[in-house]
């Protein structure tokens, strides 16, 4: 049933259809993937999609603002901040609030049915179009403009009061007062020389051993004795545990020098 | 005409403000007066001016027509909604504005040094003792349901920091809550009767926006029904604040945790606001329903004699001793009332009067002793053999005693016989047994008061307190004017009686010219 | 095909958004719920003036889109001064109104 | 009359100035105070013989003038004009207030001559005299209880004058309490009558209420009769409301003689004197007078024999002696005059006797042991002739007052009344056995302290008269004992005197013939005293109290007068206290809590839905949202569908 005013074409069909179960898949992602990257992800598919749909539906400014606002400006801000608060911060998807779990998908999936069951039987008027509304055939941005700074002038300066007052707001959130002064190259030199009686050195750590046998940076430096240096290798790798130990044939070497030395001595 | 009530009620409105605003004016002239700032004087002489205002307020009364309301003043407040600002006293409301303008400066003065030397402190205590004062004297006079019932609740929020904020006992918290939930619990009861009667009014084709007129209410007829609902609304909120016994319970704590200051503000004054009550909106707005109830409020008037008098012989605090003989009194006040005889009812708003002089002395006076004891004890057993070493103070409270106990020659003698007296030849079912019940009340009222002159003032001075100093100066002329004030009363009660009087009899009038069932007259007939 | 497909749509993806505030506990992605219900009733909007042949649903869908980037912007702020003190992005672990 | 009539208020102001001056003078007026107190109060007595000379002149008839100061209160029907009321009944007692006030007054001078608060006590001694000056001449009930209460006041504070600094200090303040008390429960009688009286007659003053006293109904005159009874009971310490007086005699001595003995407590007499009226058209109350006096004159002489401490045993004399009174004032108009009679009498010789005893306890130290005494006439002249003034008096030994008094109230107690001759034997027998019982206990007063032939004094007694100022006094009221009866009585002077205010008494002849009566008395009074004599003046006396028979140990307990109240009305009170004490914490105090605690457990309940988990409540909002479209989405259904469109 094609109403009389609104003619939908074939192709907005076939795209519809495309496009409809891929946002739904995407949609359905932000609920069941770990990541809160992909989260985003399946966000932004589902973002520019609607952008897609806008379009198709005589609201091209809107398509654009879309692509535009959210998966350009709001979507990348997700990224950053989830940037912020570790990128591989993954949720566990065990519940923790007994009965929350079956009360939100009941919950979704009576809305759902509720929201879709009333639009499903709801008695629409029949389509007008918005070409068909407009005979003058102006394009989208002017009508639109038309009427955002005409009927809704006093509005929109209100939003952009609010936006102002929203970028405001947030830097006023996020703004972070300093509690201890500033550091700076003589602070901490002086704060080094301060902890040289709890075991601090001054000098650099040694660097670690370059053996030919492995590439060296995971594997620490022999001392005079022989015995391994493990400060040379980094702290990184020796929390990770990556560090691997010295190859035995450089100890060997060099404990064979140092009893050689010993023996010149004697 | 001069608009006294309004001046009357305004002056310490101002007076509140402009102890607010000292703060500023001592900042610019630099700390002086050692730091206790211009508060206390600046009330002081606002309070003294307020008396000053109501001596002008007597004069412009005529006692002629005491019965009337006059003064009274009326502009639309909020028409919408029928509520007017309507003024006017008669006999009783002015000898109650009276009472209330004559206490506040003695409390202020009886307060000087109750309250530390904090600046701040003193300035929001004298404060909102300023801003009670607005409110009583407002509420005495207003002629209107609607305001009556705004400044009944109003009057909780001074009175609510007064106790909680500056009262002297640990639970003062506590008590000011308790005291708020039941006010308010009375109010609210108060306040569906309230809107009740602006509804039913309106049905009987009051103009509805004055629909809360008392003058013009008393001559709806409601309907047997709701009158008697609305009465009992009306009523319980006025027998809380009484307090009558059994919703008596948040007095004694009270008592016993506010200053006396504040006790003798809040017992003395603002407590009557539900006797004032009774005598002037229940019974004549409501005048069958309070015929219908009279034998059970008489039955429950003389328990809270005789209930209030037993648990004041049995406390061993002096304030809440204090607090429950205000019981006792009250019950008192409500039998000449609900007696329906022009001699009990014109007793009663005689000893409104006469029990916050009384009562305001013994209150004040104990504080004074009670800020003698180097740990402020309240406990009477902390306290022995006084009368040798404050002498001045021992006979200052024995008077105050005395006439806590009606000595003839006190004022409070020629009230509460006029009670008694009136009580007897009462027109409700059983009025007569029911005053020959409370006759009782005047033995334990003696045994409470020279059982606690007995323990406090006699026998050996208990250690620590051989040194006591007698009251000062300040300290007498707070108590001179009471003591002089129910002698003078005592023994030319006519001062008094002559406001009250015409009032009374139009009262009870109110209540008795409303034709009784015929087989109830025949039965009474009968009885007599 | 019909316009309604549009709305049964918006729906469908309302009620997915409202799911995944409901049982997300990462505030980020609870919040990228919130967007997916706000996009999907644009959705609605855009539909519906597409119908009526009004512009005032498109303009409507614009508000939407500018107080939810102020919306962001502010929530997001949030959520990080929350996650520096704290240390964390649940929203379970903020429950001081707990009663 | 009329000419002086205006002196009469100051009879009450001059020792109300008194008072007043001496009170708020504070320590300013120690010096003289004592002297401003005598003054006042002789003042008083000045004014008083002025309006006596003034009435004894007028014609009788012309004798009761009604003096009205300014209207008191007039509210409501009650209209009371503060009034004083001046007629001979009045008048008598104020001579007799004025008079041996004044000699009290003077004596007191120097029997608190060491006491600190010598101005203290004069302010109170005034007090009384103003209050109790009032409490005679009020024309009104209402202002007869100002002046009822006043006395009751000033007693209480005179028994307690020393309530501080001494060891007994707490007792005396116990006592003073106890006195008060007591008399109020006697007032409510008072109260109670006033109100009767309003609601019937419609006024409380007596030139309205005594005329119509006829008119009342018996019932509401026997009901205002036992009421106006009861009050009387408290104030002159009859039975049942006896117990305070014994205890009373912590006060000084002065204030014994003049408040317990001679004055306040026979108001009692008085006010059934004045509401002879409302009396007679009761019999029934008047019966119930006549027992409760003769209870109480039985009662008191019993424990009178058996006390050994002076003013106890003196006090409970004068608790018999009220009794007499009491049993005529219940005889009717015949007995008035008597009751009064003997009043006025034991005024004299009862203030004298007390007098006495404070000279012999001011000599002994402050001893009041009888037992401790002995011998003491020689060392105490005046005071034991005064004394034996006074007990020759009580015992009704003729030509000494109280023979005069006494012997008619045992007469009119002989005479039968409505015709019940039985009423007449009981009665008149009592009377006499009391006066045997009264010898006898007097006459061992007198000897142990004055007879016997060694003295049993304590440790450096060196006994001596006090100075003039004690002594004239006792002297004027020796005299007052011996001769007042026989000037007043001989010839009927007094009962004639009265007889304007109180009625002619017809005469009837007694069931004895009076000379019987007269010898029967006398031949047992002197058979009681000389019982008493060879006991105590003739057996040696030990110092220490002997066990005693029952009725002795009875008799000093007061017949277990405090036990008795202690278990009937103490206990029983104290209990119901405790019970509304209880009561109040646990059940109205509490009951009112439930109402908070409901509150906080249904807020208890709420807060656990309070999780604090965001998703949680985002779940409540989603679920709400649910149930509404579920919701909205039925009614419509059920309403015939979507409105609007087809």
């Amino acid at each position: 049933m094609t109403p009389a005013g609104l003619e939908i074409s074939g192709g907005e069909t076939v795209l519809f259809w495309v496009v409809a179960p891929l946002m739904v898949l995407a949609a359905l992602g932000l609920l069941f993937v770990r990541r809160a990257v992909h989260a985003a992800m399946c966000l932004v598919f589902v973002m520019v999609s609607m952008a897609i749909l806008y379009i198709a539906q005589e609201a091209p400014f809107l398509g654009v603002v879309q692509v535009v606002v959210y998966t350009g400006a709001v979507m990348m801000l997700f990224l950053f901040v989830l940037m912020l608060v570790g990128v591989d911060a993954s949720d566990s998807l065990t519940e923790t609030i007994r009965g929350q779990r079956w009360v939100g998908l009941l919950i979704g999936l009576g809305l759902a049915l509720v929201l879709g069951g009333v639009v499903g039987r709801a008695a629409f008027p029949p389509g007008v179009g918005l070409a068909g509304g407009d005979p003058g055939g102006v394009a989208n941005p002017q009508a639109l403009a038309r009427v955002l700074f005409g009927d809704y002038v006093l509005a929109m300066e209100a939003v952009g009061v609010l936006l102002v007052t929203a970028a405001v707001g947030a830097l006023v959130l996020t703004h972070r007062r300093r509690l201890t002064p500033k550091q700076n190259q003589r602070t901490v030199a002086e704060a080094r020389v301060k902890a040289l009686s709890q075991g601090v050195t001054l000098t650099p750590l040694p660097s670690p051993g370059v053996y030919a046998t492995s590439n060296a940076m995971d594997t620490p430096a022999l001392g005079p004795d022989g015995e391994q240096v493990p400060q040379s290798v980094s702290r990184v790798l020796r929390i990770r545990g990556q560090e691997r130990p010295a190859p035995h044939t450089a100890v060997a070497l060099v404990e064979n020098q140092a009893d050689r030395g010993t023996e010149e001595e004697s | 005409m001069f608009p006294w009530l309004t001046v009357l009620v305004a002056w310490p409105l101002v007076g509140a403000a402009v102890v607010g605003l000292s703060a500023l004016v001592r900042r610019r002239t630099g700390p002086a007066g050692g730091g206790t700032g211009l508060a206390r004087p600046l009330a002081l002489v606002f309070s003294l001016v307020e008396v000053g205002l109501l001596v002008g307020a007597f004069l412009a009364f005529d006692t002629g027509a005491a019965a009337e309301h006059q003064l009274a003043e009326q502009h639309a407040w909020i028409p919408q909604i029928g509520a007017s600002y309507a003024v006017g006293v008669d006999g009783v409301g002015l000898l109650l504005v009276a009472l209330s303008v004559v206490l506040v400066p003695l409390v202020l003065l009886a307060a000087w040094r109750e309250q530390g030397r904090d600046e701040v402190r003193l300035r929001r205590f004298v404060a909102l003792v300023l801003l009670l004062e607005a409110f009583m004297v407002a509420v005495f006079s207003a002629r209107d349901v609607f305001l009556f019932y705004v400044l009944f609740e109003a009057m909780l929020i001074p009175a609510y920091f007064l106790i909680g904020g500056f009262g002297q006992g640990a639970g003062r918290r506590r008590a000011a809550v308790k005291f708020l939930m039941f006010s308010l619990g009375g109010g609210l009861i108060m306040l569906a009767a309230v809107i009740a009667l602006y509804f039913l009014a309106v049905d009987a084709g009051v103009d509805p926006r004055q629909a809360f007129l008392v003058g013009q209410l008393t001559a709806v007829d409601l309907g047997t029904v709701a009158e008697r609902l609305m009465f009992v609304g009306f009523f319980i909120a006025f027998a809380i604040k009484a307090p009558m016994v059994p919703v008596h319970s948040w007095l004694p704590d009270v008592a016993g945790n506010a200053t006396p200051g504040t006790s003798t503000l809040l017992i003395c004054v603002l407590d009557k606001v539900g006797t004032f009550g009774m005598l002037t909106l229940c019974l004549p707005l409501f005048p069958e329903a309070s015929r219908w109830a009279a034998p059970f409020v008489i039955a429950l008037a003389v328990v809270s004699v005789l209930y209030g008098a037993i648990m004041a012989i049995m406390q061993t605090d002096l304030l809440r001793l204090v607090g429950w003989t205000s019981v006792s009194h009250f019950g008192f006040i409500i039998l000449g009332i609900f007696t329906f005889t022009p001699l009990g009812t014109a007793g009663s708003s005689f000893m409104m009067l006469n029990h916050g002089l009384a009562t305001g002395a013994l209150f004040l006076v104990a504080g004074f002793l009670v800020s003698r004891h180097p740990e402020r004890s309240q406990k009477i057993a902390a306290y022995s053999g006084l009368r040798s070493v404050t002498p001045v103070l021992a006979g200052t409270f024995l008077v105050a005693g005395l006439a806590t106990l009606s000595l003839p020659g006190l004022a409070t003698f020629v009230s509460e016989i006029m009670v008694l007296i009136g009580a007897f030849g009462g027109s409700p079912a059983g009025s007569a047994a029911w005053a020959i019940a409370a006759i009782p009340g005047v033995v334990l009222a003696a045994v409470y008061v020279l059982l606690t002159y007995q323990k406090i003032f006699t026998g050996a001075p208990a250690a620590g307190l051989e040194a006591l100093p007698d009251l000062r100066v300040r300290e007498r002329v707070v108590a001179a004017p009471l003591v002089a004030g129910l002698l003078v009363l005592g023994l030319v009660p006519s001062l008094a009686l002559t406001y009250v009087d015409a009032p009374a009899e139009q009262s009870v009038a109110a209540v008795t010219a409303v034709d009784e069932p015929a087989d109830a007259a025949a039965q009474m007939g009968s009885d007599k | 095909m019909d316009v309604t497909n549009y709305v049964v749509l918006a729906a469908v993806l309302f009620a997915i958004g409202a799911t995944t505030v409901l049982l997300r506990r990462n505030a980020i992605v609870v919040f990228m719920g919130v967007e997916l219900m706000l996009n999907a009733t644009n959705l609605a909007f855009v539909t519906f003036a597409r119908m009526h042949g009004d512009l005032t649903g498109q303009v409507l869908a614009f508000f939407v889109m500018v107080v939810a980037a102020a919306e962001v912007v502010v929530g997001l702020a949030i959520i990080v001064t929350i996650f520096r003190t704290r240390r964390s992005a649940s929203v379970d672990d903020v429950n001081l109104l707990r009663g | 009359m009329n000419d002086v009539i205006g002196l009469a208020p100051w009879l009450v102001g001059f020792p109300l100035i008194g008072a007043a001056v001496l009170l708020l003078g504070g320590r300013a007026t120690d010096r003289w105070g004592h002297w401003l107190g005598v003054a006042a109060s002789a003042a008083s007595a000045v004014v008083a013989f002025i309006l006596m000379f003034r009435m004894i002149g007028t014609p009788p008839e012309e004798r009761a003038v009604d003096h009205g100061l300014w209207t008191w209160l007039s509210a409501g029907g009650l209209d009371v004009d503060l009034g004083l009321r001046l007629d001979p009944l009045s008048l008598t007692f104020v001579m007799l207030v004025t008079f041996v006030g004044t000699l009290i007054h003077v004596y007191s001078v120097a029997y608190m001559d060491h006491d600190v608060d010598r101005r203290r006590f004069f302010a109170y001694l005034n007090l009384f005299v103003a209050a109790m000056l009032t409490l005679v001449l009020a024309d009104s009930y209402l202002l007869l209880f100002v002046g009822w209460e006043g006395v009751g006041v000033a007693s209480y504070l005179l028994i307690g004058f020393w309530d501080t600094g001494r060891p007994s200090a707490r007792e005396n303040a116990v006592a003073a309490k106890k006195a008060f008390v007591m008399n109020r429960v006697g007032d409510m009688g008072l109260i109670a009558a006033m109100a009767i009286l309003f609601a019937t007659v419609g006024s409380v003053s007596f030139a309205d209420v005594l005329p119509a006293a006829g008119g009342l109904s018996e019932t509401t005159a026997t009901a205002v009769g036992l009421c106006l009874l009861l009050a009387a009971c408290g104030k002159s310490a009859q039975f049942p409301l006896q117990a305070w007086l014994g205890d009373a005699m912590a006060g000084p001595t002065p204030v014994s003689a003049l408040i317990h003995a001679a004055t306040m407590v026979t108001a009692g007499v008085y006010l059934m004197v004045r509401s002879g009226p409302i009396l007679e058209a009761a019999p029934t109350a008047q019966l119930v007078v006549v027992v409760v006096g003769a209870v109480t004159l039985l009662f008191g002489a019993v424990v009178g024999t058996a006390k050994d401490d002076i003013k106890k045993a003196l006090a409970a004399s004068t608790m018999s002696q009220i009794g007499y009174m009491m049993l005529a004032a219940g005889l009717g108009p015949a007995g008035y005059a008597f009751a009064i009679f003997h009043l006025l009498t034991h005024g004299f010789f009862k203030a004298g006797l007390f007098l006495g005893a404070g000279s012999v306890m001011h000599a002994m130290g402050d001893q009041t042991d009888m037992r401790r005494f002995g011998g003491l006439s020689r060392f105490l002249p005046i005071t034991w002739i005064t004394m034996g003034l006074g007990w020759l008096a009580i015992l009704g030994i003729p030509p000494f007052s109280g023979f005069w008094s006494k012997d008619g109230i045992i007469e009119a107690a002989f005479v039968p009344v409505d015709g019940q001759p039985w009423r007449a034997w009981v009665f008149g027998s009592v009377a006499v056995l009391g006066a045997a019982i009264t010898a006898f206990y007097m006459t061992r007063l007198f000897f142990m302290t004055f007879g016997g032939r060694r003295p049993r004094w304590t440790e450096n007694q060196h006994p001596h008269e006090g100075s003039p100022l004690m002594w004239w006094p006792l002297v004027f009221l020796g005299v007052g004992s011996a001769a007042l009866g026989a000037v007043l009585g001989i010839g009927g002077t007094f009962t004639t005197w009265l007889e304007p205010v109180v009625g002619h008494a017809e005469h009837h002849e007694p069931v004895l013939p009076v000379p019987a009566i007269i010898t029967v008395t006398l031949v047992l009074v002197v058979l009681g005293a000389a019982l008493a004599f060879r006991m105590y003046a003739v057996a040696l006396v030990p110092e220490e109290a002997p066990r005693g028979s029952f009725l002795t140990r009875a008799a000093r307990k007061d017949l277990y007068q405090d036990a008795a109240n202690e278990t009937l009305v103490v206990l029983p009170a104290h209990g119901v206290a405790r019970l509304v004490q209880v009561g109040d914490r646990d059940v109205v105090d509490r009951g009112w809590g439930v109402l908070p605690l409901a509150v906080s457990w249904f807020g208890a309940m709420f807060r656990k839905a309070q999780t604090g988990y965001v998703r949680s409540y985002a779940a409540g909002m989603a679920g709400g949202v649910l149930v509404i479209a579920v919701v909205a989405w039925l009614v419509i259904q059920l309403g015939g569908g979507l409105g609007g469109a087809q």
